[in-house]
């Protein structure tokens, strides 16, 4: 049996002008289990707090309950006054008899009965209350980024910043993410590589961080502080550590019709290459689906002209396992497929191109060399017509394209315009939009600067058909504004195409037990309050693969990502929440309905002997909660049909005593 | 192989060549076109009010002929296709509509749906194979440039025709190339001609389809194939200078089965 | 009138036996009237020969017996499934409850069985022998002579009428043919309630539930019911409870029970007929599988194994608990 | 005023991240309601055990409802959700027994909707109390 | 005024789309063609039955210049099926009394030896009750 001591506040007149709280501690006297109870003035105060901890000793108490304004506002505080009186902090029960009683019940009658009865709910659960202990874990001191985009290259360099070993596992031959492939970058019109490749080199230099390029992350075991990762690096059939990315063996590579993916297929490229200039690592890799020496033994001009002798037919895919103890998404974004959108003769026509063609097609880097020329014959174009939302803001249950808005088209689309009319302003630049949405720093005036200053015709409308005829692409378009059809002959047509999630991300987030959207863009673990977490314990989100956004954006949060994984890495030790679920393992079945619900898969099963009645024992598969990965919803306690699964703190008979206690 | 076929108004008339040919043809391939009996005509367009239960039943009577028979129901010319599918996607999915038909139809047991309907070009793709059909070509079309003409009733809605992708379809090419042509792609085939407009309008028929014309001349067509009589009609009215031909015209003639040899 | 006759499935059990394959037979033994049928464990085909039996009163679903019976026995149990007993073993295996491996399945046919308090209405008291052999039941009761005729339609389970299903979802082997799923009217009993008014419905539980002994031969006989420990027994859950003391224990008992197993229950029936009061005990199981099919889509338990039932899953759009009575409302 | 007016017994059970602080809001704001509801404070509207729902009726209360935060918005992302499916199932089962579905509620109350948390509860107290006292699902051992 | 509301919820109960759906894109219109033949658009149709802008639409010699292509079905990146509502208003004119678009007498003139069946039986269709 508990020794309960309980404390009835005054709140001043808070609580004592609509509540007799004499009469309060008086009826509570009379629970089972109360040794001793009291009121005063102000609980909070250091007074209060002193008469609490001197109650605790001289009458032995085991629970606390306090009676006073909401569990929100002071527990915290009154379960620090118990472990100062020696007591197990949780011992410590509030029973809300200010926001919930005197603030909202102005009859004193009715609000000292209901505050009794709140009382005596508080006193029937702390007699069940058991001292609880937070669990500890360590800290594995090093973090995974997982894509080496801009979100992801950030998030690393802050993080190393902060004195600690970050790895990036990025998928493609280099690291720089689409921002490598822009030009120039909205709103302040500054080169993409001029202040994206600084940074890639900053990472390579950084003796914190690790790439782990051409690579991707294949299991992920663990949990916050002690992930255990699987990194799979696919064979590049050139050593890395040799090689010194001369580009000799680019030049003489034999097979040089490859679709450049890096210059979107515009272009070609060799079967070993680097996809470009400042790729970091800048390695060279070998293409085995077009390389003759690697398809068919025949060749093998690459490893002839390589002085350093990088080249290795031989290598193998190589698996890597290493311990983390944050992990930060950062697979990013692609634009969506226009397959479906044929309207827009995308398929028909080397002349209707996606944005991201259009950056590849301006830069300087690009397979034009950064003229604007058309794909088709390299003729300048005369009238460009760009269309915004080609798949955004689509109906949810359309086949074809996203019901999201994506966010970064407007602004790429007004600085497509801007360039274009700056370069060659003998060209006319249409804008089709369903609205113009530039919410964010100096981006309103500089949409407008492109109509004002530059004169790009922005119509409010969409395009419904593009017909290739002859050389020229006839759009037809509605003008909404002065209620007509256009009919515009174009030379070239860009479509802001949506963009989604990257296809790696969905398997990902399954490995990482990190929760997604019907969009697969990866869920937060608050929309509003914890916008870079995810909601499994030490998984973390960075850039687009949480939702659309700009390189701004992307890099705010790749920081802010950070600085939530040095938070964590930071710790030595990780201190749970100590009202977690656990099982009772002679009743858990193991049907695997508690796992169904967890939202942070923190369950688990393990077969364990049992002995029996009998003395015989038996082999059964139970539940384990893992308490650093548990957040306490509860959801398991409900789904459990044994009732093996109890939640600490707020335990099956805890809350039943207390609806009896109301009820009684 | 049998299956339920539904000839329409214009194909018993004007269009008697396009029955002819598609008879023929699926003989050819194996496949026995019966007429459903007693069939009605389909009403041409398939009215997009939900109240509209009387203009449906005929089609939904030749849904339930074939379903009945278990065989799928082939349909060449490209309106009826249009109002037999729409009507059955509506009896699939709009059970308030499906409901009210079926008041009509207790005499001859409901209907809900149950029939597979295929255009003639979804017969040749997915029942005979156009593997299959690019060996029985007797007459190759080698070096033959066509534009293989979809209009509007052929793909829309996409939803409820299920037949291809609306805006980039591939069976009419395929076809094509099945009988050895060379498919020209083109951005107005799946245009509308004018159809009907032309009894209220026939200006603007005419500028729909020379807009049509144009662009598949412009992609260097050398012939127009459809399925559809109002699409031939309003596209020769028009003035076309370049062939316009019906799909099982040209079958018949690569299968080598133009001319009847029984006759 | 099973298709299948006791010799075909004695002759297949020792076959399997004498091969090695199963090291155990379960079935159904016959216990001292002809329709008293209890489940048995058989080694040899002697012990075969002589208890085995096959008849119209094989009802029992023997899926829940390899919870107990796979632990510790040496190789494989074999296992007789109608098709319905499939689905309870498919949802075991979903929780994880047997080793898949120490089981042989073997499907077999079912024509649907017999309830006996149908039979005794129509024969009266005093069965002293059945004959389900023929199309027709004939029962030999000791106060008359010539044995009394019954139709199926006249001694069919409610469940076998409303059956579900003929299809196997689980099995090593079938003998005979397998069927189909069928589209029952088993949810119409469901409707006709819900179109009560609260007090009519009230009225029709409060007098079936009263009749509850706490017996627990639901609870024992149904194989959703394989908690190591049930609730009811245990006195850390807050809810023992061992008697139906009032009206209140009579009505917790069945919701929390029909609630513990809603999205497992297979509606195999096990539960009514089992039930020594006859209380229409699957109703409450069916009404949960009604309402989770009318909001959450077509769920069938035990289709398949390794389903996600309704109540651990979830879409965004799921309606509110307000809107289900609204739209039952509208409907009705 | 009557003095033997009847008095509905209401336990809520309030999600401590999103309800809970309603209810609080709503006292800072002194929006009263009826002192006949009685809160019990959950993590989540997950916690929530349908046993805890019969036990209150059993208990003889007369109401019972559940708050949880609005769909999409659960500081466990995914718990009220569950929630709604499982009460969406057991109100219509009580139902299904003849126990006036107005009994139970579960309504979304945010951590800003103090207004809405009043408003809720006036009107369940309302609504319970034009029932009169829950005969049905009362266990009369356990009658005051 | 209670015409109105009447004709305009009657004209979506009909068409069995809905217009508050529509994002104002216009691509609906952009795609239409037989805009230029139309005096009221498919972007205004959906509109104006939205605001409940009956009496023009009903009045209007659009209604027959819709060639019920689907193009605006098809193409609507909302799903709003502008042509539905163009359809509604359309039955909505001929059903009333003697509104018959096209009767057996305008044929003669417009058929000539070619004209097939499904021109007839479509414009039948559309522009008769």
């Amino acid at each position: 049996m508990q020794r309960v001591g309980v404390f009835v506040c005054w709140c001043g007149s808070n609580i004592a002008g609509t509540v007799d709280v004499h009469a309060v501690a008086e009826a509570l006297k009379n629970e089972p289990g109360v040794v001793f109870s009291t009121d005063y003035q102000y609980m909070c105060s250091q007074a209060g707090q002193d008469m609490i901890k001197a109650a605790v000793k001289e009458h032995n108490l085991t629970g606390i309950v306090v009676c006073s304004c909401s569990p929100r506002m002071h527990e915290a505080t009154f379960r620090k006054t118990a472990a100062a009186a020696g007591l197990n902090p949780y011992m410590v029960e509030i029973a809300n008899i200010r926001e919930q009683c005197s603030w909202v019940h102005k009859d004193i009658l009715t609000g000292t009965e209901k505050a009794i009865i709140l009382g005596k709910a508080a006193v029937a659960k702390v007699n069940l209350n058991a001292p609880l202990t937070p669990g500890e874990s360590p800290v594995t001191k090093r973090a995974l980024v997982i894509g080496g985009g801009i979100a992801g290259i950030q998030t690393a360099l802050d993080i190393a910043d902060a004195g600690f070993e970050v790895d990036i596992v990025e998928k493609k031959p280099t690291i720089g993410g689409k921002m490598a492939q822009l030009d120039k970058t909205f709103p302040t019109l500054d080169c993409a590589a001029c202040i994206l490749t600084p940074k890639m080199v900053d990472v390579a230099q950084n003796e914190k961080i690790r790439i782990f390029s051409y690579s991707e992350v294949t299991d992920v075991k663990g949990f916050v502080g002690n992930f255990d990762v699987t990194i799979k690096k696919n064979a590049r059939f050139v050593k890395e550590d040799i090689c010194t990315g001369c580009g000799a063996c680019v030049e003489k590579c034999p097979m040089k019709k490859i679709p450049n993916e890096f210059n979107l297929g515009m272009d070609n490229r060799t079967a070993i290459y680097i996809p470009f200039a400042q790729a970091v690592p800048k390695v060279a890799t070998i293409d085995p689906n077009a390389c003759n020496m690697l398809k068919k033994g025949k060749c093998g001009i690459c490893a002839k002209v390589c002085t350093a002798g990088a080249i290795d037919y031989t290598q193998k895919d190589e698996y890597i396992e290493e311990k983390y103890g944050a992990i930060v998404v950062a697979t990013g974004f692609n634009p969506i497929s226009m397959d479906k959108f044929d309207e827009f003769a995308y398929s028909q026509s080397k002349d209707v191109i996606t944005s991201l063609e259009f950056e590849r097609l301006t830069n300087a880097a690009g397979p034009s060399a950064g003229k604007l020329l058309r794909p088709s014959d390299g003729k300048h174009p005369h009238t460009i017509v760009f269309v915004q939302c080609v798949g955004s803001r689509c109906e949810a249950c359309a086949e074809k394209g996203k019901e999201y808005c994506s966010k970064i088209c407007c602004m790429y689309t007004a600085k497509h315009a801007m360039l274009t009319r700056d370069k060659y302003p003998d060209t006319e630049v249409y804008v089709f939009y369903i609205d113009v949405r530039t919410p964010g720093k100096n981006f309103d005036e500089f949409y407008r600067r492109a109509v004002e200053e530059y004169g790009v015709k922005y119509i409010k409308g969409m395009v419904g058909k593009v017909t290739p005829e002859g050389d020229k692409l006839k759009v037809q378009a509605s003008d909404l504004l002065s209620n007509k059809q256009l009919h515009i002959d174009a030379d070239l047509v860009v479509l802001a195409a949506a963009i989604e999630p990257d296809k790696s991300a969905r398997p990902l987030a399954t490995m990482l037990t990190a929760s997604m959207d019907t969009n697969d863009f990866f869920t937060e673990a608050h929309p509003k309050l914890r916008p870079v977490e995810s909601p499994t314990a030490g998984v973390f989100l960075s850039g687009a693969c949480q939702g659309p956004k700009d390189i701004p954006e992307t890099v705010s949060q790749a920081g802010a990502a950070a600085s939530k994984v040095i938070g964590l890495l930071a710790k030595d030790k990780l201190t749970g929440n100590p009202c977690v679920a656990s099982s009772n393992e002679l009743m858990c079945n193991g049907c695997s309905s508690c796992a169904n619900v967890c939202p942070y898969g923190a369950i688990t099963y393990a077969d364990k002997e049992f002995r029996m009645p009998d003395r015989t024992t038996r082999i059964r598969r139970v539940a384990e909660v893992n308490p650093a990965v548990c957040q306490g919803c509860g959801a398991c306690t409900v789904a459990c049909p044994s009732g093996a699964m109890d939640l600490k703190g707020f335990a099956n008979l805890q809350i039943m005593a207390e609806v009896d206690a109301i009820c009684k | 192989m049998k299956v339920s076929y539904f000839p329409g108004c214009t194909l018993k008339n004007k269009a008697k060549d396009l029955d002819l040919y598609a008879l023929r043809s699926a003989e050819a391939l194996g496949v026995t076109l019966e007429e459903i009996e007693n069939w009605q005509c389909c009403g041409g367009v398939f009215t997009t009010a939900e109240d509209e239960v009387a203009t449906k039943l005929s089609s939904v009577r030749a849904l339930k002929y074939a379903s009945d028979r278990s065989q799928p129901l082939v349909t060449v010319c490209s309106a009826c296709h249009n109002v037999i599918k729409q009507t059955n996607y509506a009896m699939q999915n709009n059970k308030a509509f499906a409901d009210k038909v079926n008041r009509y139809m207790a005499e001859d047991g409901g209907y809900n749906g149950e029939a597979e309907v295929y255009h003639y070009l979804e017969m040749l793709r997915d029942l005979v194979g156009f593997d299959t059909l690019k060996e029985k070509v007797a007459n190759s079309l080698k070096g033959k440039k066509i534009a293989a003409y979809y209009g509007c009733l052929l793909l829309r809605p996409g939803k409820a025709m299920g037949m291809d992708d609306p805006e980039n379809p591939t069976i009419m090419e395929d076809f094509i190339r099945a009988l050895g042509a060379d498919a020209v792609i083109w951005a107005k085939r799946n245009e509308c001609c004018g159809g009907y407009i032309s009894v209220e309008s026939p200006e603007t028929a005419k500028k729909n389809s020379n807009a049509v014309i144009r662009n598949a001349k412009a992609a260097g067509a050398e012939m127009i194939i459809t399925a559809c009589p109002l699409c031939k009609y309003n596209l020769e009215k028009s003035g076309a200078d370049i062939p316009v031909v019906y799909i099982t015209e040209i079958l018949a003639e690569a299968l080598g089965v133009k001319e009847d040899t029984n006759a | 009138m099973q298709k299948i006759t006791r010799d075909v499935l004695i002759d297949k059990a020792s076959a399997l036996l004498s091969d090695g394959t199963v090291s155990c037979v379960l079935g159904w033994k016959k216990g001292e009237f002809d329709y008293d049928v209890t489940p048995a464990v058989f080694t040899t085909h002697d012990e075969l020969i002589k208890d085995f039996v096959f008849s119209d009163f094989c009802g029992a679903n023997f899926s829940k017996y390899l919870v107990s019976k796979t632990k510790n026995i040496e190789g494989r149990i074999l296992v007789f499934l109608k098709p319905c007993d499939t689905y309870s073993f498919n949802q075991l295996l979903t929780e994880h409850r047997f080793d898949r491996e120490k089981v042989y399945a073997v499907g077999i046919p079912c024509e649907g069985m017999a309830d006996i308090s149908k039979v005794r209405a129509i024969s009266g008291e005093g069965i002293a022998s059945i004959d389900t052999s023929g199309d027709k039941m004939l029962v030999t009761t000791l106060y008359d002579d010539e044995p009394v005729e019954i139709a199926p339609c006249d001694f069919l389970a409610e469940r076998c009428i409303n059956c579900k299903s003929k299809k196997h979802v689980a099995f090593d082997e079938l003998i005979g043919e397998d069927g189909d799923v069928i589209d029952s009217n088993r949810f119409d009993e469901v409707a006709r309630l819900e179109s009560l008014t609260p007090d009519e419905r009230f009225a029709f539980w409060q007098n079936e539930l009263s009749r509850c002994i706490r017996c627990n031969a639901c609870r024992d006989a149904c194989p959703a019911c394989t908690c190591e420990k049930c609730v009811f027994d245990n006195p850390a859950s807050g809810i023992e409870n061992k008697s139906p003391a009032n009206e209140f224990e009579e009505k917790l008992f069945h919701i929390i029970r029909a609630y513990h197993v809603a999205g497992r229950c297979t509606d195999c029936g096990e539960c009514s007929r089992v039930c020594p009061q006859n209380i229409p005990l699957h109703l409450l199981n069916r009404k949960f599988i009604k309402d989770m099919n009318d909001f959450y889509g077509e769920y069938q338990a035990g289709a398949e194994v390794g389903m996600r039932a309704p109540l651990v899953d979830y879409t965004t759009e799921d309606l509110e608990p307000g809107e289900v009575f609204d739209r039952r409302d509208t409907d009705a | 005023m009557q003095v033997n007016e009847y008095k509905p017994l209401i336990v809520a059970f309030c999600c401590n991240w999103c309800s809970y602080a309603g209810a609080d809001l709503a006292g800072n704001n002194r929006l009263s309601y009826p002192a006949d509801v009685k809160i019990i404070r959950v993590p989540c509207s997950c916690r929530v055990n349908p046993m805890f729902i019969l036990r209150a009726f059993q208990r003889g209360a007369d109401g019972v409802i559940i708050c949880g935060c609005h769909p999409g918005d659960c500081h466990y992302t995914s718990g009220n959700y569950y929630t709604r499916r499982r009460m969406a199932a057991l109100f219509s089962m009580l139902d299904f027994l003849g126990i006036e579905r107005e009994r139970t509620r579960l309504e979304w109350v945010s951590a800003a909707e103090g207004a809405k948390f009043a408003a809720t509860m006036n009107d369940f107290v309302e609504t319970v109390t034009a029932l009169g006292e829950n005969k049905r699902l009362e266990d009369l051992r356990c009658k005051k | 005024m209670h015409n109105t509301e009447y004709l305009r919820d009657e004209i979506i109960r009909i068409s069995g789309a809905n217009p508050a759906k529509c994002m104002r894109c216009g691509k609906c219109s952009a795609t239409c063609p037989a805009y230029d033949e139309m005096e009221y658009h498919p972007h205004q149709f959906v509109n104006m039955v939205e605001c409940g802008d009956i009496e023009p639409l009903l009045n209007s010699e659009s209604l027959y210049m819709c060639l019920s292509c689907f193009a605006c079905i098809e193409r609507c990146p909302r799903g709003v099926e502008p042509a539905k509502f163009v359809e509604a208003v359309r039955l909505t004119a001929i059903r009333q009394q003697g509104a018959n678009r096209l009767t057996a007498d305008n044929v003669p003139p417009i058929v000539d030896e070619d004209t097939p069946q499904q021109l007839l039986v479509s414009a039948f269709r559309k522009y008769t009750k």
